[in-house]
């Protein structure tokens, strides 16, 4: 049960982006076409699983033993980092035709408040290596989620006749507010 | 010491030395692919997106330009000249020198000089208009005044004058990208040589109507009567379809032609006042 | 200065140092601000429990309790004014929240009547939940005052609920959590404090 | 002169919140009060400014490859910096951001992106260039918490503007934040028109 | 110019419908609803109605006159409408500046900052009363007393309210259907609530005369309330002590209302009767899940934002069949 | 329970002022002016030169191509010129013209009246005499009747269509011809399948029409294999696509001829100037055109003869009434509104409709409310709110993925459309813009 709670919770009352604020960027910035906020949805949920159970180890087996957990923000930054570099070279040998399809998002990722808001809420919220996978990825089928509603949105409103003044990104930031006003009903269902 | 310290240097240093050694390889095994003269090429691009060079955008046009190594059909309108040298020298290339245009519009049936005959009422656009039938007026060829051409402008340089119900271009503004002459479904647009202070002659008409037809139509039609094409000394113009034109790189400013026109067809702008008298038709074109 | 060339050996030497030396520089911070950290989080306890006992010169060792078997321990620590036990602060919580978790410095005399609190942490909204740092402490209005209600006599629950405190507007349910937590200090209270105080000391 | 507008263009014109859209996570997540707001700024200015200077005075010494991850950890050392600093002196600040603090990390290598990369200016410019930067940046945090303070709460830094019987709650929760900043974004981009 | 012949591309014939007729048939459908909550609510229920439709109709006028710049066009009756149905959905004794908040939020934010009519993506006047519930919880939820309910109440609990209530006490439904309303209540609206939701009765009148001049389909309202009926009745059945019956929701809080009037809003519902019925499903899922398990009593005006947000992806997703098969 | 298509459809009132008016003869014009383009296809080849003399059904232009149709003098007389006249959209277009004096028929025509059944041509041969015949569809699109007749290779027709639904509002002129012309219009159905080898007819009535689909019905039991069926009244249920749908059930896949269902879609009128064509040895010089409108003195249907102005025939009925703000050329749903009434008649013509002013202009427009009211009047299932979007945004890969060029531009959706949106503007625009961009795909 406790697994369901995390899940309804990430994607549903906590929304990673509608109500915590991570991702904002790549919210904003990848979501006027549907296909490419898939594939940066898609590419989120990768990095963020790995991130998450890589940090996860090395605070769990090195900074915490050793009791030097304010080392959390630069070692877990270094480690997206270069996790991201490698991933990126693994797919392009391994296999490029996601590559192709994941590739343009990779280097974005790195500067996703998300990934490293959700390694570090995973230490900050006690859980264990599986509750955090769980959390990581119902956390990114949260971003996925707001993600491809908003997408939808922005199409829609590309062939509408939006006031000037707030067309793009003024408009996509009221429509994100809406939205977030219309997922607060979700709360207190966990 | 304290041993905080000593941790913290050795666990910080095993990742950033590990990262280090990652990195090594990626740089090894994977070289870059791209020209990095293309983000030069394009910082070196005026930005505006607007597909003049023919390419689809900015982005594509460096591209373009770094791939093909030779710059002859190469042209961004916008920049002009100085860009196309900075984009040459940063490429080791020869740029070609173009003469800068500016769009005009090659039509003068102002209201007051062309009856409407019929009345439109459909989708307001030249182009559906244009699909739709002749036009108001008794010309076909002439303006149809729903301001398509204006729409497309980027750069803010057409207008529609609402007294005369034709497009003003606005020659400070326009950068000769040609996205108007593209648009334009009844192609009045010509990109002719700009001059200083604005200074054209051209034959504001495209109407390939027999004179009789064409006179009844519009009161400053080019009714083809070749008195134009017959004082020009220099082979400036040519006659075909019931039309004259003029070439602007041909022709020498001498102004000979535009009193000759009995309808007043040519039209001047930019030169100084004529002593002998003033044409009716200029004042409605000429640009501030 | 010429920039130098991307060899493995440089790459390696560069990164490393920057990240040895800043491994250093944090090491050093971190040596420096530690016990201004520890300082610092040791006196938000102390005010708190300032805020919420009677005048005490005194902490003594803190005393650990679970009375109802929760996902977390209440930490009780005894006032002393004169060696004389004045009251206890119990840290106490409840993790029904409405957004989860709150934290709070329960202070009880020897009676268990509550003479104050302070909440510690909460994630409750603001302007609504979060109202329950006055809310509960307001002598003007005293269906919704806790202070001076003793847990164990008085029926510390929200009027929906049966009890005699009125709730904050909109916000039942951080009440109800709120005065779960504070049942919860009086439960520990109970279990370790009283007995010991019935044993050493003649209480009527 | 070049030094002023260098300086003053992240106010307005090139304000990495309202017209960069950079760093939008804080912008949104810890401006639900002015003072919130400008804590964030400054301490974003800081590590900024410490992390431009840095770069600028190491840069010919690190190789091209890796300059980005020099560049994260050196961000890195001093966002740890503030955390610990923040943390033994203002506890209560360091509590109300929160996660976000971490996140400077990430924002500043947005921030800085320019200066990573292009490694072309001198320190005084790139000292320049990262404090314009990050007083835009604390300018539009505090503007952004003060208008959701005085909606929100009817206050701005804590005093009391109107009764809170007036306030509008929205205001200092998630949906007031992207509400607001879409208004001010397009308020913004009319004056810079203008 | 009249005497011009005129000339145009085909058809060269039109209907006699037009975007105003469909708006008034809707406030005409409103209307008994709105007649029975006066004589519920009593003048009250009018002033705020009153208030709400000239504050929005007013803020239409002047935001399109003189911030967007363009020909006003409050004529059309759709500002009327969010007026009419923000009113529908507060208290009855709600304050005067808060229905004209409320107001602005509906008209400037939910609908003029798209483009106005026909632009928006989410039910303005829900925009505005979500608005209002988040901001002013207190004043929101405080519902009169109907009239003729007993002398001393000044505020009565919504049923819904009741209902959530008595569940987080632990107690179970047989304890607490004592306290609730009859059926006979429900439908004729004799309870608390907000002042159009009332009297679910009035609201099915309107529902029909809107389904008889085609100003609606069939396929939203029913989807809505037949996945509410099917959720409901499948938690009922496994506890009936736990969850009350699918008839009781169907009747409460603004299920019909949002069904008939908010859920059907064309603009920021899906184009095609299938997506129409996928929107109704979804909006009836999410107002029950929030029902049953979230912290509000009531959900739908939640459920209708969220589904309006998916409204551009049903219209990608579910096109009308195609004449001569998909390609 | 009648049958009819089942996507979408209105509709509007009918108007059919001139139903009960018999089909008379107009009056010969003094000029006639017949455009060497009336047909879809390639331009016919004028064999005329200015100062000939031609007669009644003599051959003044060849057809240009495989799909293209002769044309035949309408009048004897003098051609006077040939010259570049204005069409029904303003543009000038190659015409013949000729003085007409008096009304000299070529000896081969049969002007009599009595009904010829038998024919011993075989299939070929009728095709053969179409062609020569000039005999284009007499539905509008004028399409050349005998490039249908030879079905595309390893197509086989199954059904032939016989189109008399007439679900234009106002027109009258095939419901006139069922009801005047109607064995004359059976012989010309069995030619057509004897041509196009098939032994079924169906004959697709709507039942607006009683009379007609009466006396029809009780004509066809004379003749075998044609069945007359009649139809609920549904515009538009004489589009080709939606007539088969309605009468065989068959759908035409989207972008494919009727063909490919098996069906041959045919007017009425185009089975009556089949009849004349292989019976009478007429080739297409006249047609019957229904003149009316609210206005109108006397509507009526009349013989006319191709190539006379549309003025002469306004005049003959009374002339243009004072109110008038528009005419059209055709029904008021597809037909073209015309800027000058000199034009002429041509083989597409069924209609002259004058619409009073107050009628004439379209309403404002207003934003559109998504009301969907236009996708479930389009008979073709598409999304014309979205179309005309796309259309004006210029978004041609997204206009074609939905299916833009299976508009079959029957106004249904602009008619419905309660904000008066120009919706079939916008979409026949963007179907000429996607169609230019398919064929320079192709290229
Ligand atoms: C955004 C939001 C925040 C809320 N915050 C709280 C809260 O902090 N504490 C709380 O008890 N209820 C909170 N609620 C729940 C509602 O106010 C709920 O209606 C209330 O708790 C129960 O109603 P009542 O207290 O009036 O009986 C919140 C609801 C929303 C939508
Ligand atoms: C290029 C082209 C080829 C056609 N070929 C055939 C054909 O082989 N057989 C046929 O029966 N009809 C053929 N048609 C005619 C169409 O089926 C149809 O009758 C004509 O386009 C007019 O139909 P409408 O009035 O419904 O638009 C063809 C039409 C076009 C445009
Ligand atoms: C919307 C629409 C309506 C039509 N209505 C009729 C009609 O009422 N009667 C008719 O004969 N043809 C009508 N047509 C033309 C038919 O599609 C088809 O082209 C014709 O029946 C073929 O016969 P024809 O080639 O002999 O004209 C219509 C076409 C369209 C696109
Ligand atoms: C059937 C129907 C239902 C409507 N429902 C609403 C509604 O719930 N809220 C609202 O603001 N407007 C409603 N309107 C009016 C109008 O469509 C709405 O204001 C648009 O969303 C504005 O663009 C409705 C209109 C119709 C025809
Ligand atoms: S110049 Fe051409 S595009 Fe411009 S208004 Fe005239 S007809 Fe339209
Ligand atoms: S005649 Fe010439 S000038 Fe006059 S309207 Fe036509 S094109 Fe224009
Ligand atoms: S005109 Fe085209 S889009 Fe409109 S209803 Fe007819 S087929 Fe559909
Ligand atoms: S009928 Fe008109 S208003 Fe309705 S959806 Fe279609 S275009 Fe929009
Ligand atoms: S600040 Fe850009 S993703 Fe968070």
């Amino acid at each position: 049960m406790s697994y369901f709670v995390i899940i309804i919770s990430a994607i549903l009352v906590n929304n990673i982006v509608l109500m915590q604020f991570l991702g904002i960027c790549p919210f904003l910035g990848v979501s006027k076409r549907l296909s490419t906020a898939a594939g940066m949805a898609g590419a989120v949920t990768f990095v963020m699983v790995l991130a998450t159970i890589v940090t996860y180890i090395i605070q769990k087996l090195v900074l915490e033993p050793f009791s030097i957990q304010f080392l959390q923000t630069i070692a877990f930054i270094l480690i997206i980092a270069s996790l991201v570099q490698l991933v990126e070279i693994i797919l392009k040998k391994a296999s490029p035709s996601l590559y192709q399809a994941l590739g343009i998002f990779l280097p974005l990722i790195t500067t996703n408040c998300a990934i490293l808001g959700v390694a570090i809420m995973t230490i900050q919220k006690n859980f264990n290596l599986l509750e955090g996978v769980v959390f990581a990825v119902a956390s990114s089928i949260g971003f996925g989620l707001a993600l491809i509603i908003f997408a939808g949105i922005r199409e829609h409103l590309d062939l509408m006749n939006v006031p000037k003044g707030l067309k793009g990104t003024p408009i996509a930031l009221i429509t994100a507010g809406i939205l977030a006003m219309a997922f607060m009903g979700f709360s207190g269902l966990v | 010491m304290n041993m905080t310290i000593i941790y913290t240097v050795i666990t910080l240093g095993a990742i950033g030395s590990s990262a280090a050694v990652i990195l090594y390889f990626v740089a090894q095994k994977f070289k870059v692919y791209e020209d990095p003269r293309i983000d030069d090429v394009e910082g070196s691009l005026p930005g505006a997106n607007c597909g003049g060079c023919g390419y689809a955008g900015c982005r594509a046009f460096a591209e373009a330009c770094v791939k093909e190594g030779d710059l002859s059909d190469l042209y961004c309108p916008v920049g002009g000249n100085d860009c196309m040298s900075g984009v040459a020298k940063i490429l080791g290339l020869e740029a070609v020198k173009k003469d800068p245009r500016v769009a005009v519009l090659r039509c003068n049936g102002t209201c007051e000089f062309r009856p409407r005959v019929n009345a439109y009422d459909g989708a307001a656009t030249c182009a559906i208009i244009h699909a739709t039938y002749s036009g108001e007026t008794g010309c076909q060829y002439g303006c149809l005044g729903c301001g398509d051409c204006c729409a497309v402008c980027e750069f803010d340089a057409l207008h529609m004058d609402p007294v005369t119900g034709l497009p003003v271009v606005d020659e400070d503004k326009c950068t000769a990208c040609g996205a108007c002459v593209r648009e334009c479904p009844k192609n009045l647009f010509e990109l002719r040589k700009k001059l200083p202070k604005h200074r054209k002659i051209y034959v504001a008409c495209r109407n390939e109507d027999k004179g009789p037809v064409n006179k009844k139509a519009c009161e400053v039609a080019c009714i083809g009567c070749s008195k134009c094409f017959k004082v020009c000394e220099y082979d400036a113009i040519t006659m075909g379809n019931n039309l004259a034109f003029i070439d602007s790189d041909k022709c020498k400013f001498c102004r000979k032609c535009v009193p000759v026109c009995p309808t007043n067809a040519i039209i001047e702008t930019g030169f100084p006042p004529r002593r002998v008298k003033e044409e009716p038709a200029e004042s409605t074109q000429v640009t501030s | 200065m010429a920039k130098r060339e991307s060899t493995f050996i440089n790459m390696l030497l560069v990164l490393t140092l920057v990240t040895l030396i800043a491994a250093g520089t944090l090491g050093f911070v971190y040596v420096l601000t530690e016990d201004a950290i520890a300082e610092a989080r040791i006196k938000a306890q102390n005010e708190a429990i300032q805020s919420v006992v009677p005048a005490f010169d005194e902490i003594r060792e803190t005393i650990i309790v679970n009375p109802d078997g929760g996902p977390q321990d209440l930490e009780i620590f005894p006032a002393y004014a004169g060696g004389n036990l004045v009251g206890v602060a119990v840290k106490s919580y409840s993790m029904n929240g409405f957004s989860g978790h709150i934290g709070v410095m329960v202070g009880l005399d020897l009676q268990g009547n509550i003479t104050g609190y302070q909440v510690l942490a909460h994630k409750e909204t603001p302007g609504l939940g979060s109202k329950m740092g006055i809310w509960f402490n307001n002598a003007e209005k005293p269906g919704q005052n806790v202070i001076g209600r003793n847990p164990g006599t008085a029926k510390l629950e929200v009027k929906k609920d049966g009890g005699e405190i009125d709730a904050i507007t909109a916000s039942t349910i951080t009440s109800r959590a709120f005065l779960e937590a504070l049942n919860r200090a009086h439960a520990g209270f109970t279990e370790k404090i009283l007995p010991e105080l019935k044993a050493t000391t003649t209480i009527p | 002169m070049d030094q002023v507008k260098n300086f003053t263009k992240g106010f307005i014109r090139e304000n990495p919140v309202f017209v960069l859209l950079l760093g939008m996570c804080p912008t949104l997540g810890v401006t639900s009060s002015a003072i919130n707001g400008l804590g964030m700024g400054l301490a974003t200015t800081f590590v900024l400014v410490m992390a431009n200077i840095v770069v600028s005075l190491v840069k010919s010494q690190i190789p091209d490859k890796v300059r980005i991850p020099a560049f994260i950890v050196i961000i890195a050392t001093f966002v740890t910096v503030v955390e610990l600093v923040m943390q033994a002196y203002v506890p209560a600040l360091f509590e109300s951001l929160g996660l976000f603090i971490p996140l400077i990390v990430v924002n500043c290598i947005v921030l800085g992106r320019a200066e990573a990369f292009a490694s072309k200016n001198n320190l005084v410019s790139s000292l320049i260039d990262g404090l314009g930067m990050g007083l835009g940046f604390s300018f539009a945090l505090t503007l952004l918490g003060g208008i959701r303070e005085i909606l929100g709460s009817g206050k701005i830094f804590n005093i009391t503007i109107f009764p809170e019987d007036y306030v509008m709650l929205l205001f200092v929760l998630a949906p007031g934040a992207f509400i607001v900043l879409g208004y001010l974004i397009a308020i913004i981009n009319k004056m810079k028109k203008a | 110019m009249s005497n011009l012949i005129t000339v145009s591309p085909s058809p060269h014939v039109h209907t006699d419908e037009s975007v105003q007729k469909i708006m008034y048939r809707v406030v005409v459908a409103m209307i008994p609803a709105l007649v029975w909550s006066v004589v519920v609510f009593g003048f009250d229920a009018l002033r705020v109605t009153m208030i709400a439709i000239a504050a929005s109709v007013g803020f239409e006028y002047l935001v399109q006159r003189y911030i967007m710049k363009v020909k006003p066009s409050v004529t059309d009756g759709s500002a009327l409408i969010t007026g009419m149905l923000l009113a529908f959905n507060v208290p009855a004794n709600l304050p005067w500046w808060i229905i004209i908040i409320g107001a602005f939020v509906s008209i400037g934010i939910g609908k003029l900052s798209f483009g106005g009519l026909g632009t928006n993506i989410f039910n303005p006047a829900l925009v505005g009363r979500v608005f209002l519930l988040i901001s002013f919880p207190v004043q929101m939820t405080s519902y009169p007393a109907p009239a003729g309910s007993g002398v001393d109440a000044v505020t009565a609990p919504t049923p819904l309210g009741l209902l959530k209530e008595g569940l987080m006490n632990g107690q179970p439904i047989s304890e607490i259907a004592g306290n609730l309303p009859a059926a006979t209540d429900l439908l004729m609206g004799t309870t608390g609530g907000s002042l159009g939701e009332i009297s679910a009765l009035m609201l099915i009148i309107g529902g029909i005369y809107m389904l008889i001049r085609k100003v609606i389909t069939w396929h939203t309202p029913v989807a809505v309330l037949g996945s509410m009926f099917v959720v409901a009745a499948i938690f009922w059945m496994i506890d009936p002590e736990a969850y009350i019956g699918p008839a009781y929701h169907l009747l409460t809080g603004g299920a019909m209302l949002g069904a008939i009037f908010m859920a059907t809003d064309m603009v920021s519902s899906p184009m095609t009767g299938k997506g129409q019925l996928i929107y109704g499903v979804g909006i009836g899922a999410i107002t029950m899940s929030i029902r049953l398990f979230g912290a509000y009593p009531e959900g739908i005006s939640f459920a209708i934002l969220i589904m309006n947000a998916f409204t551009p992806l049903i219209n990608n997703a579910v096109k009308p069949k195609r004449f001569g098969g998909m390609k | 329970m009648l049958k009819t298509f089942k996507l979408g459809g209105i509709h509007p009132p009918e108007n059919k002022f001139s139903a009960g008016q018999a089909i008379q003869i107009a009056e010969l014009p003094k000029v006639v002016s017949i455009p060497v383009a009336q047909h879809i296809g390639t331009p016919s080849v004028p064999v005329v030169a200015k100062g000939d003399k031609v007669k009644v059904g003599q051959l003044i232009a060849k057809s240009g191509g495989f799909v293209s149709a002769n044309i035949h003098s309408s009048v004897s007389g003098t051609v006077a010129k040939l010259d570049l006249v204005p069409d029904s959209l303003g543009y000038p277009k190659q015409a013949i013209i000729i003085n007409v004096d008096g009304d000299e028929w070529l000896e081969t025509i049969d002007r009599s009246d009595a009904l010829v059944k038998e024919c011993d041509l075989d299939g070929p041969s009728i095709v053969q005499k179409v062609n020569e015949s000039g005999i284009v569809g007499m539905g509008g699109a004028t399409f050349p009747t005998h490039v249908k007749l030879v079905p595309p290779k390893g197509m086989k027709a199954e059904y032939l269509l016989i189109n008399g639904v007439e679900c234009e509002p106002y027109l009258t002129s095939d419901h006139r011809l069922m009801l005047e012309k109607s064995d004359e219009i059976l012989v010309g159905t069995c030619l057509l399948m004897k041509a196009l080898n098939v032994d079924k007819a169906i004959i697709g009535i709507e039942n607006n029409k009683p009379d007609a689909i009466r006396l029809m019905t009780e004509k066809a039991s004379k003749y075998k294999g044609i069945q007359v069926v009649p139809l609920k009244v549904k515009y538009p249920q004489g589009g080709e696509k939606q007539l088969i749908k309605a009468a065989t059930g068959r759908e035409v896949p989207s972008g494919a001829l009727p063909i490919a269902v098996g069906c041959v879609v045919s007017n009425v009128g185009s089975a009556f100037a089949v009849y004349e064509a292989i019976q009478k040895n007429k080739p297409l010089f006249e047609r019957v055109v229904t003149i009316t409108g609210k206005s109108v003195q006397n509507p009526a249907n009349l013989k006319v003869r191709i190539g006379t102005p549309v003025s002469e025939l306004i005049t003959a009925v009374g002339g243009l009434p004072e109110d008038t703000g528009k005419v059209i050329s055709g029904g008021p749903m597809m037909g073209k509104a015309l800027a000058n009434m000199e034009v002429p008649v041509t083989k597409g013509t069924s209609g002259i409709l004058m619409i009073p002013a107050k009628e004439a202009r379209r309403n404002e427009v207003q934003p559109c409310i998504r009301c969907s009211r236009c996708v479930s009047a389009c008979p073709m299932g598409l999304e014309p709110y979205l179309l005309m979007t796309v259309a004006e945004k210029n978004l041609l890969e997204r206009a074609e993925s939905e299916r833009i060029m299976d508009c079959i531009e029957c106004g249904s959706c602009s008619y419905t459309c309660p904000a008066s949106r120009p919706l079939l503007d916008y979409i026949r625009f963007g179907k000429s813009r996607v169609g230019a961009l398919i064929r320079a795909r192709k290229n």
